[in-house]
């Protein structure tokens, strides 16, 4: 397992503040960094601010009214918030966006191509990376020739990570991946995600609800509450944290609650004193 | 894996009403058949996305539908609310074959549902939101509601009270006046449920409910699908990912995979399942 | 802190759901109203009634008709001229064939027509969406100003293929027709916009609204929720084409005098789609800004190098104002795609919670 | 300061191309006057123009806003002629629409304050069905009338189709939308399935030069095709050059470079870089028409100042200048407009004049005159203009009737 | 009446094939120009959605710098590539100033800026070149402009040569371009960022790019449609117009399809001339090519809700 303070930090994001349409400040002063070849998990609840987070860190807030007003985002020790999206694929940093985002009317394969474009390494290095993710994800392969628009929702996933392996990424910012899926497929997907990491040293920021599965996969975790990062540390020691435990994994002192008992009071969080 | 059901199925005779129902394992009583599906099959062009499937939801039970991504369970509530029509087999409901219907008339006899892809009214405020629940009750003429008198203003008012019980009850008091296109996802699919609950239905169908929720939302949400059930009756079918939710909630679980209906039974039954185990679970929960 | 809405509570239903909640709208809007019957007639020259006041009203009413079906039920119209054509020639024909009627009943009337040919015209909408409905509109406009063009009938075969506004009388006083005064067809017009503007307000809120509004944001959820999807657009192309032709007729019969068919061709269309666009798609507030805006800026455009004694050609000011306009419309657009009304709604949010930033 | 004179012009769109000389030519002689006399009996001419684009709606804008101190209005569109008229007597200030404009208008009993000097729409098709006349019997003929759709389009047809019955020849309306003007294929395609034996043509702006091409693409016989004079424009026939050899347009106005009054007007305006035309444009037909039309409404005003006694007239002092004008070959002559326009004179009961006009013919490089002046055939036209003038009348009550005018 | 609806025209027909032959090859003639505009259209819709209306304006812009600098004295061929240059400008301004901000917002605010954008270059047009109408240098550019004359069954029909080269030029123009859109990087570029703007932004697909690309094809489309309708009708602002009848062409070939685009060009222009002829000169006062092809369109849609060729809509829930 990787030891965050000693490996070359890859991504470095500096206590940054979000406004949404000019008046909605959703980020407060976030700041986390992603060491190299680390799969680092940002936890929280809804509307906490992970995508904002990924979004801020990928440029992709403009398109919806948003702006980083504070901090700076420092990729490689570069400050990349004045980027435009393309330029920061072209660095190595990609986004998986929440809710797939596949292209509807092209097919698998085409799809997995447009995650190419910024390559300029030729047609042969493609096609050996398409069949790459083939072998990752076999599924895909088999339906390589239907439109995206079509397939099931844990395809479309798939096909959102293999379009974004696509374009042999150094980072990949992976948005509630196992939103949706069937529980076989998220052990599957984050399998892969496992595998990618070690097999390519691709490093990965990973923004989940599924804390269990999340932390089980992930070496560092940052949790993340109304705009503002309220824990962090490794992921074994967040599994053991007993709030955690209580609101993220749904463990009670004896074992797993179950959802039938969850009629009585609940108990405010420490964190929220 | 049959022995098990067939206390459960109400094939026998054709169209009746109900049995007597059976007891849960928490001491709930369970009544007669309230939907039944039958040999429900399924075609996009040459895509068969369902085969030959049936199965019954009785009255005041937790019914959830699980299987893999793709194995035809949003379409099987699709169908249940009109918006597909079988290519092949039978609905009925509370004792009647339906006909082929509009899905706004499905929603009329009391069938209310929400979206795996939430599908609020982006452009209106949660209060509208909850409201348009409630457009099946409300019937008074243009002119009235033009003039914002006579029975168009009652009605407003009365309803408002009603959707005010169900803000209440999902306690979203707070962000009543804001438009949904703002509120980040949980309370989206919370504002959803509060749709569907103000519309007063006799059966609820909620496709994947608690889709992208942490455990302590996923709490609340059980939480409030187990309170419509007992206060209401409200029978309600459930798809969900969640194993731990769905084998807490439901009373009774159908199994999909591509198509195909590969088990059907209590939970404990389901899960221990070989088919269901191989298709779908991975390991046992 | 002028705008403090804090300490302004609801204590029923009814009061919450009371036209302007919030105090201050309820008197800004009260000062607007005096303003508009008490202190501008007075004030105001001939010139201001025919190129300001007046088209302003008409083309708010308009533009609230069309905002009504774009706006709020979602279904594109590019054919918003045609549909004031329906009600301006239904109008005329109305007066000329029953001379005695009441101009405005006449008027009120003539929206009925224009909502008949809006619901037969909006049939399409149950099975085209989006774009490909604006085809379905477009069709509208292009066959109904052939019609009008070439069905004599309907303009009485007057040489010019016009419909000529007769001088038309209520309570002795002269409102239509080359024989009346300014100000009094600027009261006709207020008093009908301002009875439209209540009702269909009062519409949009209540429980055809929501309807409309659910069909806009999600056909599909609507249905699956309960709504029928054909009453639902069918009654929003009624309503929308009532309103706009009551105001197709107020164009004719209390501002322009006299139309020949190709004033409701499609610049007319568009002009009106610009003004709910840039007022704000789903407002009602906002028709009136936008039209105060596309009515108004031409006309100060007009007199700006005049004033500034720079001697330009007539037909140069012309183009340069189409230049301006065309320009604006990209610059209001970027400053605020949801429109004035959005515009408006942003400032009073940050007036509520003025001095503080957020 | 000065006599107020707006003009609803039009130097953009569609149909600037046939607009643009005509306004060239009137602006050019006001200037001319402004800067040889100083305007009219002593008083500067304010000629202005509010650019219209030849659209009804703008220009009854126009006319809303130039109307506060204006002694006349010039709509320059049948169009938008036939909008203001029913204003005519509440705003009292004469319509000046030379040669075009609704035809009735000539009967100043009933339009007191509209003036169609010099020629009517109706004189206009009286004088080219005479023409054809005399080449042949009309009779069991087929016409094919080709027309822009608007009102100045449809302006004459109330008397062809008169003529059309009592000559026993068939008439084709064929109507071109403004839409079409530039793509008239489906119009010569009718007119090829029809075999008609004339085209007479009603065009204006884009239409005319979309006609004349499609003309000689489809063959048709250049010298059957006859039209308006607003059809007659010496640009749109260069297009086709010889191709369009003996295409006939009727005209009350023809140019003449060696008149007195474009001696003036080149020197004292063109040449002190006062106008917008070129040397080209100053020979066409439209441009002296411009100016014509620009002298009759001086001649105007002149004779409003010599009978009210002094330079400041009102727009009624106008309306009398206008119904009292007469212009001799020895006032044109007076004048400078030596053999560009017919003599003519007006009455409180005629507001034409009926001028008469030549047929002229494009000879592969300019139009030449192909017939002396011909005359219309006044009798049948006055009946027609009475009748419908009274229709108008009522249809429009309550509207003036003035009974007095002695003609 | 049911006579003359439903057997004179087809006796007609028959009767005079070469004119029933001439009728339709002015139909395709139309059609084929009408099909030039819709294909900007097209181009600019799959990639961005954007309804672009300016495309009219943008093919009388086109052909009127074309024809402003051969008055100035430029040789013709440079005036194309000039003219080209000036249409990447506008690309690049049109990206820069309209697209750029309003990224993401609904496709009726991008539709009606692009109505801003037409009114801005009817002014700016009006201002540079005038409105009159001016003579397209046909010759100049080495297009044939004599007329081939058939006699078949020893009637009559007029081809104009430049009518045919326009038919060619659009036929290749359509190949060139299904050839880009499907088989080039770009083209897969371009279809993706039609689907979805944010996911194309996220594997790095750069709209500014992909987008002065697009309306620069488009502007170079619009100079041939210019080029092409201008020799046959002049070159003035009243070309404008005509490109309200793409609009029904593309719907019927459907909004995203090239194929689309052309066929329904031929249809429209061939159906709206034939009914003209045979049914709206004798029976309904003729010009009804004002609203045929939109009437025509609409029954179309009635039956397949995306046009003819159009992607299917994908309605789930
Ligand atoms: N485009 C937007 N305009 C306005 N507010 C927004 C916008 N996008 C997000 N927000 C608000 O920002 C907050 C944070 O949202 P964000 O999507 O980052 O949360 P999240 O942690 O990713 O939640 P989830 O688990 O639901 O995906 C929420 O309150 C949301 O309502
Ligand atoms: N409208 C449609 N047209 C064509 N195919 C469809 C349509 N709707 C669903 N399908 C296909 O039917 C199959 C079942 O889809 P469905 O959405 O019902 O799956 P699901 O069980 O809900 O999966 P998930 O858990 O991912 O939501 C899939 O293969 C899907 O691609
Ligand atoms: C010169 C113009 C006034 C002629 C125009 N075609 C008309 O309306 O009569
Ligand atoms: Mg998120
Ligand atoms: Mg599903």
């Amino acid at each position: 397992m990787l030891d965050a303070g000693r490996t070359e930090t890859l991504l470095e994001v500096n206590n940054i503040e979000v406004i949404y349409n000019h008046v909605i400040l959703v980020l407060k002063g976030v700041s986390l960094s992603v060491p190299l070849g680390g799969i680092t998990a940002l936890l929280g609840g809804n509307g906490a601010g992970k995508t904002t987070t990924l979004k801020a860190i990928s440029n992709l807030l403009h398109s919806e009214r948003g702006e980083v007003t504070k901090g700076s985002i420092v990729y490689r020790g570069e400050r990349v918030q004045d980027l435009d999206p393309a330029a920061l694929v072209r660095k190595g940093v990609i986004q998986v966006m929440e809710g797939r985002h596949c292209f509807g009317h092209l097919t698998i394969e085409e799809n997995l191509l447009t995650g190419a474009f910024t390559r300029r390494d030729g047609k042969a290095a493609i096609e050996r990376d398409l069949e790459m993710v083939y072998d990752y994800f076999p599924r895909l392969k088999e339906r390589r020739k239907s439109q995206a628009g079509y397939t099931s929702g844990g395809e479309q996933q798939m096909c959102a990570i293999g379009r974004a392996l696509m374009s042999r990424p150094e980072t990949v910012l992976l948005d509630e991946p196992s939103m949706g899926l069937a529980p076989q497929l998220v052990e599957q997907i984050f399998q892969i995600v496992k595998a990618v990491n070690e097999g390519e040293g691709v490093s990965f920021l990973l923004a989940e609800q599924n804390t269990n599965v999340a932390l089980r996969y992930a070496h560092y975790g940052y949790i993340l509450e109304s705009g503002r990062v309220v824990m962090d540390g490794l992921a074994a020691d967040l599994r053991e944290n007993p709030d955690v435990k209580e609101f993220y994994l749904g463990m009670s002192d004896d074992g797993r609650k179950s959802f039938r008992d969850v009629r009585s009071y609940r108990r405010r969080k420490r964190w929220l004193a | 894996m049959d022995g098990a059901m067939r206390t459960y199925r109400n094939d026998e005779k054709e169209g009746a009403v109900s049995d007597t129902g059976y007891i849960t394992a928490d001491g709930r009583q369970i009544g007669g058949t309230l939907m039944e599906l039958r040999n429900i099959t399924l075609k996009f062009g040459g895509v068969v996305a369902i085969k030959d499937i049936s199965f019954d939801i009785r009255e005041g039970e937790i019914r959830a539908i699980i299987g893999p991504n793709g194995a035809g369970k949003s379409s099987m509530l699709n169908i249940i609310s009109g918006f597909y029509t079988p290519s092949e087999g039978e609905l009925w409901y509370k004792g009647a074959k339906r006909p082929p219907m509009k899905p706004y008339e499905v929603a009329r006899m009391g069938i209310a549902r929400t979206f795996q892809n939430i599908a609020l009214f982006e452009g209106m405020s949660v209060l509208d939101n909850v409201m348009t629940g409630r457009l099946t009750h409300m019937k008074a003429g243009i002119a009235s509601q033009a003039l914002w008198w006579g029975r168009a203003r009652d009605e407003e008012i009365a309803n408002r009270a009603v959707v005010e019980k169900v803000i209440d009850f999902l306690e979203i008091q707070a962000i009543r006046k804001t438009p949904v296109g703002r509120l980040p996802y949980g309370l989206k699919k919370r504002v959803e449920l509060a749709r569907a609950l103000a519309a007063e239905p006799s059966m609820l169908l909620l496709d994947e409910p608690m889709a992208g929720m942490n455990v302590e939302e996923k709490e609340d949400m059980s939480r409030f699908i187990l309170d419509v059930n007992d206060e209401f009756g409200t029978t309600i079918v459930l798809i969900e990912h969640d194993m731990g939710v769905v084998m807490d909630l439901s009373d009774r679980v159908v199994v999909m995979d591509y198509g195909k209906k590969i088990g059907d039974g209590p939970p404990d039954e389901v899960r221990n399942n070989q088919d269901v185990i191989d298709a779908y679970l991975g390991v046992a929960h | 802190m002028l705008y403090r809405t804090a300490g302004q509570f609801k204590t029923s239903y009814q009061a919450d759901q009371a036209l302007f909640p919030v105090r201050q709208d309820a008197v800004l809007l009260a000062i607007i109203l005096a303003f508009a019957w008490g202190g501008l007639p007075l004030l105001a020259s001939e010139f201001a009634f025919q190129t300001l006041l007046i088209p302003i009203l008409i083309y708010s009413l308009a533009a609230l008709g069309l905002n009504l079906l774009t706006g709020f039920a979602g279904q594109l119209s590019l054919g918003t001229a045609a549909f004031m054509g329906v009600g301006a020639y239904a109008c005329y024909k109305m007066v000329t064939l029953m001379p005695w009627m009441n101009p405005v009943v006449a008027i009120l009337l003539s929206g009925g027509f224009s909502a008949g040919v809006g619901v037969a015209f909006g049939i399409p909408s149950l099975r085209i969406k989006g774009f490909y409905l604006a085809i379905a509109t477009l069709a509208a406009q292009f066959f109904l100003v052939w019609l009008f063009e070439k069905w004599g009938w309907l303009y009485n075969y007057n040489a010019s293929g016009a419909i000529q506004v007769p001088n038309l009388t209520m309570f002795g006083i002269y409102v239509s027709g080359p024989q009346a005064d300014s100000r009094v067809q600027y009261y006709v017009v207020l008093a009908v916009v301002m009875l439209m503007t209540w009702m269909c307000i009062n519409l949009t809120r209540g429980t055809l609204g929501r309807t409309w509004k659910a069909t806009r944001d999600m056909d599909i959820a609507a249905e699956l929720i309960g709504i029928n999807l054909m009453r639902s657009k069918l009654t929003a192309f009624a309503v929308s084409s009532y309103v706009v032709g009551v105001a197709g007729a107020l164009f004719v019969f209390m501002w322009r005098g006299a139309a020949e068919p190709n004033l409701f061709d499609i610049p007319l269309s568009f002009r009106i789609l610009f003004i709910a666009i840039i007022g704000g798609l789903g407002s009602v507030m906002g028709n009136y800004l936008g039209a105060i805006l596309i009515v108004g800026l031409p006309v100060v455009l007009g007199t700006v190098p005049e004033a500034l004694g720079i001697p330009i050609s007539s037909a140069t000011v012309e183009h340069l104002n189409v230049m301006i306009v065309g320009a604006l419309i990209v610059f209001f657009l970027i400053i605020e795609p949801h429109g004035l009304a959005r515009l408006w709604a942003l400032i009073r949010e940050k007036l509520i919670i003025w001095p503080f930033p957020h | 300061e000065g006599l107020s004179t707006p003009n609803l012009a039009y130097r953009t769109g569609p149909f600037a191309a046939t607009g643009i000389p005509l306004m060239n030519g009137q602006a050019d002689y006001m200037a001319m006057l402004n800067a040889r006399d100083g305007g009219i009996g002593g008083i500067p001419i304010d000629f202005f123009e509010c650019e219209t684009g030849y659209s009804t709606e703008k220009g009854v804008e126009c006319y809303e806003k130039t109307k506060s101190n204006a002694i006349v209005s010039q709509p320059w569109s049948t169009g938008i002629t036939l909008q203001v008229l029913p204003k005519t007597n509440v705003d009292q200030i004469p319509i000046l629409a030379s040669g075009y404009g609704f035809s009735p208008m000539a009967d100043g009993k009933v339009f007191h304050w509209a003036f169609n000097t010099p020629l009517s729409y109706w004189d206009g098709a009286s004088i080219i069905l005479k023409y054809i006349k005399e080449m042949g019997d009309l009779s069991g003929k087929k016409v094919a009338f080709l027309h822009l759709d608007h009102p100045f389009g449809k302006e004459p047809l109330p008397y062809l189709e008169m003529k059309a019955e009592s000559e026993g020849f068939e008439l084709l309306p064929i109507p071109v939308g403004l839409k079409e003007m530039q793509n008239q294929s489906a119009q010569w395609l009718q007119v090829r399935r029809e075999r008609p034996d004339y085209v007479i043509m009603w065009g204006w702006g884009a239409m005319n030069a979309g006609a004349i091409t499609e003309a000689v693409k489809t063959k048709f016989p250049m010298d059957k095709m006859l039209g308006v004079w607003w059809s007659g424009h010496d640009a749109d026939l260069r297009l086709v050059g010889e191709d369009g050899k003996g295409y006939k347009s009727v005209s009350w106005s023809f140019p003449n470079s060696d008149a007195p009054v474009m001696a003036d007007v080149k020197k004292l305006v063109v040449d002190a870089g006062k106008s917008q035309t070129s040397p080209e444009e100053m020979d066409g037909v439209f441009y002296s028409r411009g100016l014509v039309i620009s002298a009759i409404l001086a001649e105007g005003i002149t004779v409003a100042q010599e009978h009210a006694g002094k330079p400041d007239i009102s727009p009624a002092d106008l309306r009398w200048g206008l119904e009292n004008l007469n212009l001799t070959q020895a006032r044109l002559d007076e004048l400078g407009l030596s053999g560009m326009v017919p003599p003519f004179s007006t009455s409180c009961a005629n507001h034409t004049g009926h001028s008469g006009g030549w047929i002229l013919e494009w000879d592969g490089a300019k139009f030449v005159k192909a017939s002396d002046l011909i005359m219309p055939e006044s009798e049948a036209i006055s009946e027609l203009e009475t009748a419908k003038a009274r229709e108008y009348a009522e249809a429009n009550a309550p509207w003036p009737v003035n009974e007095d005018c002695q003609m | 009446m049911l006579n003359d609806i439903f057997i004179k025209p087809f006796i007609d027909m028959v009767e005079a094939p070469d004119f029933l032959l001439q009728v339709l090859w002015e139909g395709l003639v139309s059609g084929i120009l009408y099909a030039l505009i819709a294909l900007g259209f097209v181009l600019i819709f799959r990639s961005s959605r954007i309804f672009n209306f300016a495309q009219g304006i943008m093919v009388v812009f086109a052909a009127l710098t074309l024809v402003g600098l051969h008055a100035m004295g430029v040789p013709a061929w440079i005036c194309v590539i000039l003219t080209l240059g000036v249409m990447f400008l506008l690309a690049v301004t049109i990206e820069r100033v309209v697209l750029r901000p309003l990224v993401g917002q609904p496709d009726i605010i991008l539709f009606m800026a692009t109505i801003g954008i037409t009114l801005f270059l009817i002014g700016l047009g009006e201002i540079i070149f005038g409105g009159e109408n001016k003579v397209m240098i046909t010759e100049e550019l080495g297009i044939p402009t004599d007329s081939v004359v058939l006699e078949p069954w020893g009637g009559l029909l007029i081809l104009e040569q430049k009518d045919i080269t326009a038919v060619i030029v659009a036929a290749l123009l359509v190949v060139a371009l299904l050839l880009f859109l499907n088989k080039t990087r770009m083209g897969r570029a371009i279809r993706a960022l039609g689907d979805d703007h944010q996911a194309a932004l996220s594997v790095g697909i750069s709209l500014q790019q992909i987008w002065v690309l697009v309306w620069f094809i488009a502007g170079i489309i619009a100079l041939v449609t210019g080029i092409a309708w201008g020799a046959r009708a002049g070159v003035s602002f009243a070309l404008e117009v005509i490109a309200y009848k793409a609009l029904p062409v593309l719907m019927l070939g459907g909004l995203e399809s090239i194929t689309g685009a052309i066929i329904g060009g031929l249809l429209i222009g061939m159906m709206e001339k034939l009914f003209e002829i045979y049914w709206g000169q004798p029976l309904l006062g003729g010009n009804t090519e004002t609203w045929f092809a939109f009437v025509l369109a609409l029954i179309v849609l009635l039956f397949r809700p995306q046009g003819l060729f159009g992607e299917r809509i994908i309605e789930r829930v």
